[in-house]
């Protein structure tokens, strides 16, 4: 039972991430990423991990890949008559360096490491939720802190970056 | 029970996807979407990690993957909306102004 | 328990809670005409049935039957979709809703149909790709104020959600669970038990972006008929406009029934001796209170401008929410040391 | 204060209050197609023609109707009575109601009193060429809707009461409802302006 969801789960995963890269239309690789979101977001559930299956939909589904199609809207972006960049020969080089050093890693690992001290009955026990929350805000505070850093400086580069008359202004002033 | 290592080897397939995308796709917005699926493949690693070396640090890593997911994803549309307005064109090929 | 039993329990259940949704959305579009008469001195439906009553169904039928156009130069495929990625995100919404005290049915318990200890994020999650329907369908339309209305209820909907989520955190704070049962039976004990009395600014907050988020009247920016034709949905026609109808409908009776759940105790009945009143309809009657407030609200107040909707969202009602959640993690934490 | 009241929101409640009376009064609809209004004499529905009580028609075809219209639906084919020389009648009469604006200035015009507005206000059909009413048509009307057709006629005082005769054709053919122009000289108001008149006013 958990293997037949789990192969159709990532198949449907592989399948939506090739569609994602290879559709021309980029409202189709918008709504091929978020199907493969929402498998994702099922991989979690099987993995014990309903509160991050829930936020990936929430942050993925909900926000970001909103942001994207509200983006393609504002700038209308419709399909091209050649998608592939020209240099793609030079990239399958690399590529294949890339899937080489994956495939070493995968092989030098090894899975036998050794286990910490929340097991899923524990986890279950205490709740998803409030085991993340206890981790988060005490062993993590510090770098919880810095990711709010990161995402005040984010929103006020991206309000920067977009607003029209700051980048008007500074123009003027240099001219 | 699914093994562990059928985890690692899916994470892999689409982190390795999202680089092909990030490297042959010429539309800017076409390889942030590839960046969102290797950060994804990232995520699938670690609540693996995370379930089966009955920790629960994985997860709470998986946080910050999306912290930094939303400010890429902030920061880059705004860079693609300035390049537009300047350039009038999203594609990777066109923006050679800093080639030699 | 068996597969075969837990199977069959959630699909009994799941046919009874969504007909009754259903059947609710129906009679919605017919008491909102109604109550509107009403306040405007008319009657409205008089002519279907006694009182108007059979009108929905007649409503109904009309569009399932009418001609299904799909505009030139429309994108085909989301054109067709995107009433649906509308409307199931709508109903998904109710299966974490607990309407009732636990019963035993079939051998297992009943009440909901399923009590997941996410169970609010669920439907935020849910409620968050209900956007889709709406972003997608005014783009696939290929018209402009199609497109308009889209773009404008993109924005809306991410601001409020935002609203939204932060007014409940002070209810969270207080009951320190996300299952929607646990909230529920944190309110036990009456009407004075009822968040609201504790948190009633977090209502108030709930309240607006719950008006904004369904796209209702004074915050319908996305389909204001006086600018927008009717926005997203101005290019659909027949069933997929039932479709997109029924989503907004559902979704109102969703946040209705979460704030039923969330502040004025769910299936709990106001005082002790009120008890013998099954719990479904204390919910159904919180439920359809909010829903007349609804209706009422768009009764009185003129549409608001797009540039003060969003001025109100992030200027006004954020900070309140925000020092909402302050003020009750201070107390809460005076409380309980 | 005003910043209390916005906080509080007291003006949306106090609209929401005044909605919420509203609710209970009386609703003013009325069910149309049960029950309907009850029309004043002077209403202008669809136009007729009428005729005498022995039955011949009124109408002179003098086409003082047709020149009164302002928007040209009227149309008469005016002809000779047969075997009387001095007698008119209408041949044929157009009225093409897709045009018409119910002003009633054709019945103002009509020096017999041959037309006259009915209550009649559903005028829908199902072919646009049943709105061309002709002569059969208009005075099929007239016979159906009489007693509008009288009420009509006195409520914009062009008859008063003595319309319809009991004995002899015609005694009212040329007859106009009474002028009473008073006692004395009155003062030539007409051609002058309002100076001239308020000075010739103030003389007397």
């Amino acid at each position: 039972m958990m293997q037949a969801i789990f192969i159709y789960l990532a198949t449907v995963c592989v399948v939506c991430a090739v569609l994602t890269v290879s559709l021309r239309q980029p409202v189709y690789n918008v709504m091929a990423l978020l199907t493969m979101f929402f498998h994702v977001a099922g991989l979690y559930v099987l993995l014990n991990a309903e509160f991050l299956a829930v936020v990936q939909i929430i942050v993925y589904a909900g926000a970001i890949l909103v942001l994207y199609l509200f983006v393609l809207m504002l700038l209308n972006l419709r399909s091209e008559s050649r998608h592939l960049h020209r240099q793609w020969p030079f990239a399958v080089l690399i590529l294949g360096s890339v899937a080489a050093m994956l495939v070493g890693a995968m092989q030098a690992g090894g899975f036998g490491l050794p286990t910490g001290e929340a097991p899923a009955q524990v986890i279950q026990a205490v709740g998803n939720t409030e085991s993340i929350g206890l981790t988060l805000y005490t062993d993590y505070l510090l770098p919880f802190e810095l990711a709010s850093l990161v995402l005040l400086v984010a929103m006020i580069g991206a309000i920067v970056l977009t607003k029209k008359e700051l980048i008007q202004d500074h123009g003027e002033e240099q001219s | 029970m699914i093994p562990l290592s059928s985890y690692v080897i899916l994470s892999a397939v689409i982190f390795f996807i999202g680089v092909i995308g990030v490297v042959i796709r010429r539309t800017i917005i076409v390889v942030l979407l590839s960046i969102e699926l290797m950060l994804n493949a990232v995520n699938i690693n670690f609540v693996a990690f995370s379930h089966y070396l009955e920790s629960i640090t994985g997860q709470v890593f998986v946080f910050f993957t999306l912290t930094v997911a939303a400010a890429e994803v902030a920061v880059g549309l705004a860079l693609l909306i300035a390049i537009y307005r300047n350039r009038k064109t999203v594609n990777v090929e066109e923006l050679d102004v800093m080639k030699w | 328990m068996e597969l075969g039993t837990t199977v069959l329990l959630a699909v009994i259940q799941i046919a009874v809670v969504m007909g009754v949704v259903l059947l609710s959305v129906a009679y919605m579009t017919y008491a909102e005409r109604k109550v509107l008469s009403f306040m405007q001195d008319r009657l409205g439906p008089m002519e279907v049935g006694p009182w108007g009553l059979l009108q929905p169904i007649a409503d109904g039928l009309k569009l399932f039957m009418k001609e299904d156009i799909i505009p030139s130069g429309a994108n085909k495929i989301i054109f067709a979709v995107a009433p649906i990625i509308c409307l199931i995100p709508a109903l998904i919404g109710f299966a974490v809703v607990p309407y009732s005290e636990g019963f035993s049915l079939l051998g297992g318990t009943g009440g909901t149909i399923t009590d997941l200890n996410v169970g609010l994020l669920y439907i935020f999650a849910f409620a968050s790709v209900g956007a889709y329907g709406v972003i997608l369908g005014g783009w696939a339309s290929n018209s402009k104020y199609a497109l308009l209305g889209g773009l404008r209820s993109g924005a809306q909907v991410i601001s409020y959600e935002l609203v939204i989520g932060l007014s409940i955190v002070g209810v969270l704070l207080l009951s320190e669970s996300l299952s929607l049962r646990a909230i529920t039976e944190h309110q036990d004990g009456g009407f004075w038990h009822w968040n609201l009395w504790v948190q009633p600014v977090a209502f108030v907050t709930y309240v607006i972006a719950a008006v904004a988020e369904t796209n209702r009247l004074p915050f319908d920016m996305p389909e204001a008929e006086s600018e927008l034709v009717a926005g997203f949905f101005t290019e659909y026609s027949g069933m997929r406009f039932a479709f997109f109808f029924l989503a907004e409908y559902a979704n109102m009776i969703l946040v209705s029934c979460l704030a039923s759940v969330l502040f004025l105790g769910g299936y709990e009945a106001p005082a002790e001796f009120l008890n013998f009143v099954p719990g479904f309809v204390w919910l159904a009657l919180k439920t359809w209170a909010l829903l007349f407030f609804f209706i009422w609200i768009r009764g009185t107040f003129p549409r608001v401008r797009f540039d003060q909707l969003m001025k109100f969202g992030w200027k006004v009602l954020i900070p309140v929410a925000l020092v909402n959640i302050l003020v009750t993690a201070v107390g809460v934490y005076i409380v309980n040391n | 204060m005003g910043l209390i009241r916005s906080i509080f929101m007291t003006e949306l409640l106090m609209g929401m209050k005044l909605v919420f009376k509203q609710m209970f009064k009386p609703y003013c609809t009325l069910q149309y197609p049960h029950v309907r209004h009850d029309i004043p004499d002077g209403y202008r529905g669809l136009m007729s023609l009428l005729r005498y009580e022995d039955g011949s028609e009124r109408c002179v075809g003098c086409s003082l109707c047709e020149a009164a219209c302002p928007s040209n639906c009227i149309k008469v084919v005016s002809d000779e009575v047969p075997g009387q020389p001095l007698v008119r009648y209408a041949r044929e009469y157009y009225l093409d109601i897709t045009r018409c604006v119910f002003c009633g200035f054709c019945t103002e015009a009509c020096p017999v009193d041959a037309l006259a507005m009915t209550k009649v206000y559903e005028a829908s059909v199902f072919d646009r060429r049943d709105l061309m009413f002709d002569k059969r048509k208009l005075y099929e009307l007239g016979e159906q809707h009489l007693a509008d057709g009288k009420a009509y006629l006195i409520a914009h005082n062009m008859d008063d009461g003595t319309l319809f005769p009991k004995e002899g054709l015609g005694d009212n053919r040329y007859s106009f409802p009474p002028v009473d122009l008073g006692e004395g000289e009155r003062p030539v108001t007409v051609g002058l302006t309002r100076e001239a008149l308020e000075m010739e006013l103030s003389k007397q």
